[in-house]
């Protein structure tokens, strides 16, 4: 039982990781391939790890197990996010079946300024708006 | 598979030189890191290769009860991987100050010294 | 005698306080070192005569057979008597000449070095040490002949004269070593003892050969003449001395010394006789096509040597006799000669003989000391120099045989030389008065003794040659030639000798009252010739050589880092390949189980190297490597090396970050090399890489010996008290390394933190 | 240029940062037992305190430090050498290994000493060429 | 080694490969740089299921600093991106 | 307690204190002097010791050989490292005079340490990774002292240099590791005896890969590019520790391992190392007859006389061992003296360009004895200590019957001498030339500083000329020692010779 | 708060680490937790004051794993079948929290939520700009987005 449960950890665990793959290879553009990589990844990590606390069962293993699993869910959003942004700023296209993009109206390219679109609010009182 | 990486080792190699011969210095630093990683790669599977049997006394015992990895060569591996980083890390710098300097990538262009 | 001779050196270095001491007075204080060994010399003749030798041991360096022994026989005596004694009147005559110069401490020092060389060259029993003064002589006369500096031609003819005379010690020394060899000693005593053996080694031609390139070049023999003629930048004292009696006169010295253990081959005769015979004539015809005085003198000294070279190689007893007697004259006439051009130098500013006339009336004294020394230097009785004509001839018709064609040339020449004596002596004194560029006045008495007392020496030994007698005598035994005791008499009455002498008397005459029609017709006759003569090839010899290292440098450090980088990996290909060919037999597949994903993952890392090399973008080669290095990293971890795999994945990160960091400000890639470029490299790399494989699958399949870590995995939890072993191993088995280690990132770091922090404080400045 | 630093990896970096010099302290303590040792333990901690000097900066960074990283060099380079002493002392050959048993079950050895010596040159060395890389780069940018 | 595990470490190193192809094609070097990052992050599971091939707990440590420190590549990288160095980069 | 670890720690201890010190000037100077001092004191110490009892092991860590890392002085080893004192104190206190305050705060005086402690090291460890591990110190301390200043040239020079020792330093780590593959050990001397029993081709290729290795950190042809390239670009002082050591350390590495690891197919591997020594001569040579530069000329000149050491180790008699030790220790004193001195002629003038230098020997008579003295010893000329190095060579190489490797030689050393007459020329006698290049009058005792230690290593090269009995007897028992490794092995394994 | 809690965690952290659990190991784990963060504290205005929050703290991590999975198959879907059904774009969210631990946690865990990627914070912190992989109905991502926020604040108050 502990096996079988141990086995379908670690092949679900797998398959995401294939999954994360598969999108960075597949997704179109820089943001959705992050997208695969950090959620899909992390997901993977987590249940292989599982599998690994399972197959071991002692405490250090699943202690251990935990950590990898708590490092791992602390830095891959930082990291998403640092180079996701840079990628965003430095101006990595985004793919054509893009909605919208709320965020360039926003910034100023030459100051680097990311402005809210709250500041007039206080004047004003605009919801800030994107339109892609 | 000490076989395999012999062949992988030798590409490593051969990748590292061609890229030493490259003219920009950019490429050479890169072949220099190819370099080193390829030796010392070398060192670790000329000494022979051991599956799952880390060079580690499992706690309450004198000595590993079967036979483990040869630790020497890892020690000795770890060691020039540590030297390496070093004088790479030097030479990475070297070649970022050198271009400040001489504002040219191509080493065709660094020749003062010789002539 | 080697205290008197290292006590010169020593004062030699002290000479300049000695002068800022003694100032003027300084050259006759000198002079009292060589008188005082002049006079311990006269006081040990009797030693000698009595057909002993004077040894007087020193060690030096006794594991090398290298002794600082001192022997004195007969031929040594009179040489260290004639190199002392002359000294003695050349320092004198420098406090005169170079009266105030600001150089003249240095030249003193120079001088006295030279003159200790000398003394320890013809006194020196072991062959080491007769090089090591030989050396000293070639280079203290380096130094003497470059004495005015600042003038690029004294430089070159010293110069010269150093690559010609070092050179000929190089050879001399090979010479040497082979002799020893050959010989079983380093101690000439000994070796002279042991020319039937040295004569049948087989090393006996080379070594001979080797020797007499290098008394050759020292004595000016033709082809190495050259370097004497141009010596004569140097200032008087240093032609008069280095000249007449020292100096070139170690060649003859050492063919001399070498007498009993070399000669006797037909090697040796033929050698010495024909080069002896060729430099005799150059030197006489050469004379002739000169007008400075000095360099005169210098043909006629070419021609004296070669002379001398020439008596060396018949051998006979009278040949030696006659040999030793020419030494004698020639030191004499030629000293005072020399002294003399010197004098015409500083009292008319000009050596030309073609400027000068009528000097007799304003120079009476320096007349009259050059019209005995050139009677001499004639060979006019009643002269010492007509004695050893007498000599000369009497032993060239005595060796008979083919002797006839050395009697030619003698007599040739000794009429060529007659008509320079003429020249020298009666050009510039009789006549009309001219106008040289300085209006001589009175000869100051320090310039005058030397000259006056070596031309009169040549007279009253000429008039009583007898004196010689027991020297030449004691000299000839010494080098082999024995027998009863030798009578020398001023006139030997009418025979062959004589007629020769008249027969070259008639010539020298007839070419002196034509001289100025026959020099021109020299000129014009000997241009070419000198022009392709050895001058020309030492000098050709010379520029090719640098032409060769211009060239070979140029093509070898050409400043392109990936040739340098090429050419050695060839190296390194050509080398090892080969031992593997040769001295390793066949290669085995070293065979053992592999699974799939170690097969990927080793695929993955060839990948990413292969990436990094072929990507157009150098942060995506940066990427490529750090996939390559996590690669490697799990290659570790499926391998059981946990602490390598940490390292390996922490230093591959780190690497990531500092090359992000520092590419930033490099350029782009480019293309720069062409696509044979491009194909050559790849192929060298491919032979590296293919060698490498080749290497390990040698080492893993053939036979190997098991590892000495078993002690370290059998005592590290016992002994070391740690159970990763790897670490134990780190700070303790292997501690020493891991120290090293640490020092070796310190010190990156040092050097990156000044490489980069120094410009920003010099921009701080800025 | 994009401003560097944000208040996302700001935050991130403090929390991180002493996560990672715990962990670096444990696989300092425990690497003569486990994988880990001086070298890698200070590979960590550098990596830390670069990931705090890319979030705030060089000058937050130092305070943080309170000293040059220079000075961990040399330090830790005296401990390396001075850990070898001890055995002359006891008259082995240096480097003889020293184990002393304090109360409180603690163990002191001299390859312990060593080792943290290995983690501040390590720490020390990187520090300094980050830094110092991170200095030039701001230098050029003001320029 | 169970069919499980070997299926397991056969697709995550085919997965490892499928990151390179993105690492190599980019287009952009954010896109590269998330590649390694995912290749690092992989390289982690690889570590776990090794560690229970090998049937050693120790490895898992490898698995940790991995986790912990892999991401400072991608931080690297970001600071490059940001102070400008883009281009074909 | 045995001195064999003091001249290791000592430029390690001082080189950490300095590099605490950093930037407190007084300190760091302190230190330099009284540091290099005590590595000299240490290593006389320690050749006292290996002379009187023979070849000294010590096991650090107490781990028995072959399972720990062994430090061995034989005399060799002493010898070498009495030299690396010898010179870092003469290049410390010349560094006193001539480095500038710049160089001072960024780790002049702890690379100087460092850079000597990784030479020590390297001539006293018996361990082949261990060697390496030396080597690199040394090597890295190097990169740094050549880049100090980061001057246009320095860093066009360092890229070659450091490309090509890294190439070095590489093929020198593979050699080690297929050798740990094939005989399972590290310490050298357990290597030997390893050796000796294993019948395999390998055995010579591995000693091509240590020749060329070697070669290339012996700057020996055709392996020597990055030393011409290089050596005229650091300040002077370093240039001088640099000429004296670095590829002496290679050419001690050659000796070593050819004595000890691979004595056993002369006929193959030593064949090589003589066509490699004669074209080294020439090559060398060549190359200075064409520059015009008083350090590039000195750079060639290392590379040629490097050719005369290997010509030693090539012939392989006893004499010819001999003579190249001889010429080694002659070699190190000489070269850094040359250095030294074209320090002063650049302090003094402002120029090593020959063209714009001149009258010197007229200005300052005592730098022209100075230079004389090493110039001349450099070329050969009796009776300094270059004549005896030299002879013994040219002896051993006669005595051997390698006439055209000796005429090479010779030949060799009348192009030296041409160089140096050539400086000579132009650098003293030759009168100034017009333009010369502005150089601030240095003050007296900043002369007296440059010229104690120059003359001090003239004295020595005077000496060892007067009175070269002792070093050759020194030399002669030490190419003793290495003609009979199987002292050494005794003396490091046991008498047993453990596993 | 947040300085206790991660004082505790590093402490736990370093005893499980070890492998050792026992009393006087935890305490040294806490006394190194305690050295680290006294370290850091100058730099952290947030280390101040905290209060147990265990249960909602397992509380909130039950929901978002039970997100995490979801739209993780969500994405996955997406992916291995061949069409796009996602509709991505950059949405500007408001923010609620106000300190920067606060924003910085929200930030990561809307990170870690597939779906949606924080790209940055506005500089006057009042926005985060935010990347949707599914846009389809913007208001009810919006809605889940503020709630996830909620949440997280509602740990700390
Ligand atoms: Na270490
Ligand atoms: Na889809």
């Amino acid at each position: 039982m502990i096996e079988l449960l141990e086995a379908s950890l670690l092949l679900t665990g797998t398959a995401f990781m294939l999954v994360a793959a598969l999108g960075v290879i597949r997704l179109p553009d820089l943001l959705t391939r992050m997208h695969a990589t950090t959620k899909a990844a992390t997901l993977g990590i987590t249940l292989i790890m599982l599998g690994v606390a399972l197959h071991f069962g002692q405490a250090t293993v699943v202690a251990r197990a935990l950590g990898v699993v708590i490092f791992v869910m602390l830095t891959a959003p930082v990291a998403a996010h640092v180079i996701g942004r840079a990628g965003y700023f430095v101006g990595t296209r985004l793919w054509s079946g893009t909605l919208k993009d709320e965020l360039r109206p926003h910034y100023d390219p030459l100051t680097h300024r990311l402005h809210s679109g709250l500041e007039e609010d206080e004047e004003g009182g605009r919801r800030p708006r994107g339109d892609g | 598979m000490e076989a395999v990486l012999a062949v992988t080792i030798g590409i490593l190699f051969a990748a590292a030189i061609y890229m030493l011969l490259r003219r920009s210095i950019v490429k050479l630093v890169i072949g220099l890191i190819l370099l080193s990683n390829a030796a010392n790669l070398l060192i670790f599977v000329t000494a022979g290769l051991e599956r799952g049997a880390p060079p580690l006394v499992p706690r309450g015992m004198a000595a590993p009860a079967w036979a483990v990895a040869d630790p020497l060569p890892q020690a000795l591996v770890l060691t020039a991987i540590v030297i390496s980083f070093g004088v790479l890390s030097f030479a990475v710098v070297l070649v970022r100050r050198a271009w400040e300097l001489v504002r040219t990538d191509d080493l065709d262009h660094l020749q003062d010294t010789d002539r | 005698m080697q205290l008197a001779v290292l006590a010169g050196f020593v004062v030699a270095g002290l000479t300049p306080w000695l002068h800022r001491v003694a100032g003027a007075r300084t050259p006759l204080l000198l002079a009292l070192l060589p008188a005082a060994i002049v006079g311990w010399l006269l006081q040990h003749w009797s030693l000698l005569a009595g057909g002993g030798a004077l040894m007087l041991e020193q060690a030096w360096v006794p594991a090398l057979d290298i002794t600082l022994t001192f022997r004195l026989d007969g031929l040594a005596w009179l040489f260290a008597c004639l190199i002392a004694a002359i000294g003695v009147l050349v320092l004198v005559y420098t406090g005169g000449y170079l009266r105030g110069h600001p150089d003249l401490p240095r030249f003193l020092a120079v001088l006295m070095a030279f003159m200790m060389s000398m003394l320890g060259l013809v006194l020196a029993d072991n062959l080491v040490a007769l090089f090591v003064f030989w050396e000293l002589t070639s280079l203290t006369s380096y130094l003497l002949i470059g004495f005015r500096h600042t003038d690029p031609l004294a430089r070159q003819a010293a110069l010269q004269g150093l690559l010609v005379t070092a050179g000929g010690g190089l050879a001399l020394l090979v010479g040497f070593v082979l002799l020893a060899e050959a010989g079983g000693s380093w101690s000439l005593a000994e070796l002279a003892s042991r020319g039937e053996a040295i004569r049948g080694h087989v090393l006996y031609l080379p070594l001979l050969v080797a020797i007499l390139i290098g008394a050759f070049t020292k004595s000016a023999q033709f082809p190495f003449h050259f370097w004497l003629p141009n010596a004569m930048v140097a200032p008087t004292p240093v032609s008069a001395y280095l000249h007449s009696a020292t100096m070139v006169k170690a060649g003859i010295y050492l063919l001399a010394r070498l007498h009993p253990a070399l000669s006797g081959t037909s090697a040796w005769t033929l050698g010495l006789a024909l080069i002896g015979g060729v430099t005799l004539l150059l030197g006489a015809v050469m004379a002739l096509r000169q007008t400075n005085l000095k360099l005169m003198l210098a043909y006629s000294t070419v021609m004296a040597l070669g002379t001398m070279t020439l008596l060396l190689g018949i051998g006979t007893r009278a040949a030696l006799a006659a040999c030793l007697v020419f030494l004698l004259a020639h030191a004499f006439y030629k000293g005072a000669l020399f002294l003399v051009a010197g004098i015409l130098d500083v009292m008319t500013g000009t050596l030309d003989v073609t400027a000068m006339g009528g000097l007799r009336r304003l120079l009476p004294w320096t007349a009259l000391t050059a019209a005995v020394a050139a009677l001499s230097l004639a060979g006019l009785p009643p002269m010492l120099g007509f004695v050893a004509k007498e000599a000369l001839f009497g032993a060239l018709l005595e060796a008979g045989g083919t002797g006839w064609v050395a009697v030619v040339a003698v007599t040739l020449a000794a009429g060529l030389t007659l008509s320079v004596a003429a020249i020298v002596a009666i050009r510039p004194f009789l006549g009309p008065l001219r106008d040289p560029p300085r209006r001589p006045r009175g000869t100051p008495p320090a310039l005058l003794v030397g000259p006056a007392l070596l031309a009169a020496l040549s007279l009253l030994t000429g008039v009583a040659p007898g004196l010689f007698d027991e020297l030449v005598t004691v000299t000839l035994a010494g080098l082999g030639a024995s027998g009863e005791a030798l009578h020398l008499v001023p006139w030997h009455g009418v025979g062959g000798p004589l007629a020769l002498s008249l027969a070259g008397l008639v010539l020298g005459v007839a070419v002196f009252l034509r001289w100025e029609s026959v020099r021109a017709r020299l000129v014009d006759v000997l241009a070419p010739l000198v022009a392709r003569g050895p001058e020309v090839w030492h000098s050709t010899l010379g520029w090719r050589t640098l032409q060769l290292a211009h060239w070979q440098t140029r093509i070898l450090q050409n400043g392109h880092l990936r040739t340098y980088l090429v050419t050695i990996l060839m190296a390194w290909l050509g080398l090892v390949g080969h031992a593997l060919l040769v001295r390793h037999g066949s290669l085995s597949w070293p065979g053992s189980a592999w699974q799939a994903h170690e097969l990927v993952v080793a695929a993955l890392m060839a990948a990413g190297a292969l990436t990094a090399c072929m990507v157009r973008s150098r942060l995506a080669a940066v990427a490529a490597l750090g996939s390559m290095g996590f690669s490697i990293a799990l290659t570790f971890v499926l391998f059981s090396a946990p602490d390598l795999a940490i390292t390996q994945l922490l230093v591959e990160t780190l690497t990531v970050v500092l090359l992000a960091l520092v590419l930033f400000r490099l350029p782009h890639f480019t293309v720069l090399s062409t696509p044979l470029q491009r194909w050559r490299d790849l192929g060298v790399a491919a032979l590296v890489g293919a060698l490498i494989t080749t290497l390990m699958l040698a080492v893993l399949g053939g036979e190997r010996l098991p590892s000495v870590s078993h002690y370290m995995v059998a005592n590290g939890q016992p002994l070391g008290h740690g159970h990763n072993l790897v670490n134990v191993i780190l700070v303790d088995f292997r501690a020493l390394d891991t120290l090293g280690e640490v020092f070796v990132l310190a010190l990156a770091a040092v050097g990156v933190y000044a490489m980069l922090c120094f410009r920003a404080e010099e921009a701080g400045h800025g | 240029m994009v401003k560097s630093g944000t208040l996302i990896l700001g935050v991130a970096a403090q929390l991180l940062l002493p996560l990672q010099l715990m962990f670096s302290v444990f696989l300092l303590l425990r690497g003569h037992d486990a994988p880990g040792g001086g070298f890698i333990a200070g590979l960590v901690a550098a990596g830390g305190f670069a990931l705090y000097l890319f979030a705030h900066g060089r000058r937050a960074m130092h305070s943080l430090l309170k000293v040059a990283p220079r000075d961990l060099i040399g330090l830790g380079l005296l401990l390396g050498v001075l850990s070898t002493l001890p055995a002359w002392w006891r008259g082995q050959p240096f480097f003889t290994a020293q184990w002393w048993d304090l109360p409180l079950g603690i163990t002191l050895s001299t390859p312990l000493l060593f080792d943290m010596g290995v983690y501040l040159v390590v720490l020390g060395a990187l520090l300094t060429a980050i830094t110092a890389l991170v200095e030039i780069d701001q230098a050029d940018d003001s320029r | 080694m169970t069919p499980v595990l070997s299926i397991c470490l056969l697709a995550l190193t085919a997965g490892l490969g499928l990151a390179l192809v993105r690492l190599v094609r980019g287009p952009s070097l954010p896109d590269r740089v998330v590649a390694l990052e995912l290749f690092s992050t992989m390289v982690v599971g690889i570590i776990g299921i090794v560690a229970i091939a090998a049937e050693d707990v120790l490895l898992l440590d490898v698995a940790i600093v991995m986790a912990l420190m892999g991401f400072m590549a991608t931080i690297g990288f970001a600071r490059f991106v940001e102070r400008g160095g883009q281009g074909d980069d | 307690m045995s001195p064999l670890a003091l001249p290791v720690l000592i430029p390690l201890f001082a080189g950490s204190l300095s590099l605490l010190a950093w930037r407190w000037r007084p300190a760091q100077r302190g230190i330099a002097v009284v540091g290099t001092a005590g590595l000299l004191v240490a290593a006389l110490w320690l050749l006292v010791e290996v002379e009187r009892d023979g070849i000294r092991v010590l096991q650090v860590g107490d781990w028995p050989a072959p399972f720990g890392i062994s430090l061995v002085a034989d005399l060799l080893g002493a010898i070498m490292v009495v030299i690396t004192g010898l010179i870092g104190l003469a290049v410390a206190l010349y560094s006193l005079a001539t480095t500038g305050r710049g160089h001072e705060a960024f780790g002049y005086f702890p690379l100087m340490h460092l850079l000597l402690g990784g030479v020590a090291g390297a001539f006293l460890t018996g361990d082949i990774f261990n060697l390496y591990v030396w080597f690199e110190v040394m090597l890295v301390a190097s990169f740094a002292l050549l880049t100090l200043g980061s001057e246009k040239a320095q860093m066009e020079g360092a890229i070659k240099y450091v490309t090509l020792n890294l190439l070095s330093s590489v093929t020198f780590l593979v050699a080690v590791g297929l050798l740990y593959g094939l005989v399972g050990t590290l310490n050298m001397a357990h290597i030997a005896q390893r050796l000796a029993t294993l019948d395999s081709g390998l055995v010579d290729v591995l000693a091509l890969m240590f020749m060329v290795a070697f070669g290339i950190k012996a700057a020996a042809f055709p392996l020597f590019f990055w030393l011409p390239a290089s050596y005229h670009t650091p300040p002077v002082a370093v240039s001088a520790l640099f000429a004296g050591l670095l590829t002496k350390v290679g050419v001690y590495a050659l000796f070593r391992v050819f004595t000890l690891l691979f004595p056993h197919h002369p006929g193959y591997t030593h064949e090589i190392l003589l066509w490699g020594a004669a074209l080294t001569m020439l090559t060398g040579v060549m190359g200075a007859m064409v520059q015009f530069e008083f350090r590039r000329i000195l750079s060639f000149h290392i590379v040629s006389q490097i050719g005369y050491m290997l010509l030693g180790l090539a012939l392989f008699t006893p004499l010819a061992v001999l003579g190249g030790l001889f010429y080694i220790v002659h070699h190190i004193i000489v070269k850094a003296n040359l250095f030294l001195i074209s320090g002063i002629v650049h302090r003094l003038r402002g120029s090593y360009r020959l063209e714009r230098l001149g009258g010197l020997y007229r200005t300052h008579p005592w730098l022209a004895v100075l230079f004389l003295i090493p110039a001349l010893s450099l070329a050969g000329m009796p009776p300094l200590s270059g004549f005896f190095a030299k002879f013994i060579v040219i002896r051993a190489g006669l005595e051997a019957g390698a006439y055209g490797v000796t005429a090479v030689a010779l030949l060799v050393g009348l192009l030296t001498l041409f160089s140096m007459v050539k400086i000579w020329a132009e650098v003293f006698w030759k009168a100034a030339p017009e333009e010369q290049d502005r150089a601030s009058a240095p003050g007296q005792g900043e002369l007296w500083l440059m010229a104690l230690p120059a003359a001090g290593l003239a004295l020595c090269t005077l000496l060892i000329g007067l009175q070269a009995g002792p070093l050759y007897a020194l030399v002669e028992a030490s190419a003793e020692q290495l003609l009979a490794p199987e002292r050494y092995i005794e003396a490091v394994l046991g008498v047993e010779g453990r596993p | 708060m947040i300085g206790a809690f991660w004082n505790l965690l590093l402490g736990l952290a370093w005893m499980v680490l070890s492998g050792d659990f026992s009393g006087t190991n935890l305490l040294a784990g806490l006394g190194f937790a305690y050295l680290a963060l006294a370290i850091l504290q100058p730099q952290v205005p947030a280390l101040a004051g905290y209060a147990q929050r265990l249960p909602r703290i397992l509380a909130f991590l039950g929901f978002f794993l039970r997100q995490l999975l979801l739209a993780n198959l969500k994405v996955a879907y997406d992916i291995v079948t061949p069409p796009w059904y996602m509709r991505p774009g950059v949405i500007a969210m408001p923010l609620a929290a106000r300190s920067d631990f606060e924003i910085a946690l929200v930030a990561n865990l809307i990170s870690l939520t597939p779906g949606t990627l924080s790209l940055d914070v506005s500089d006057d912190r009042r926005v985060l700009y935010i990347h949707a992989m599914f846009l389809d109905d913007e208001p009810a991502l919006r809605r889940s987005l503020a709630e996830l926020e909620r949440r997280t604040l509602a740990l700390f108050h």
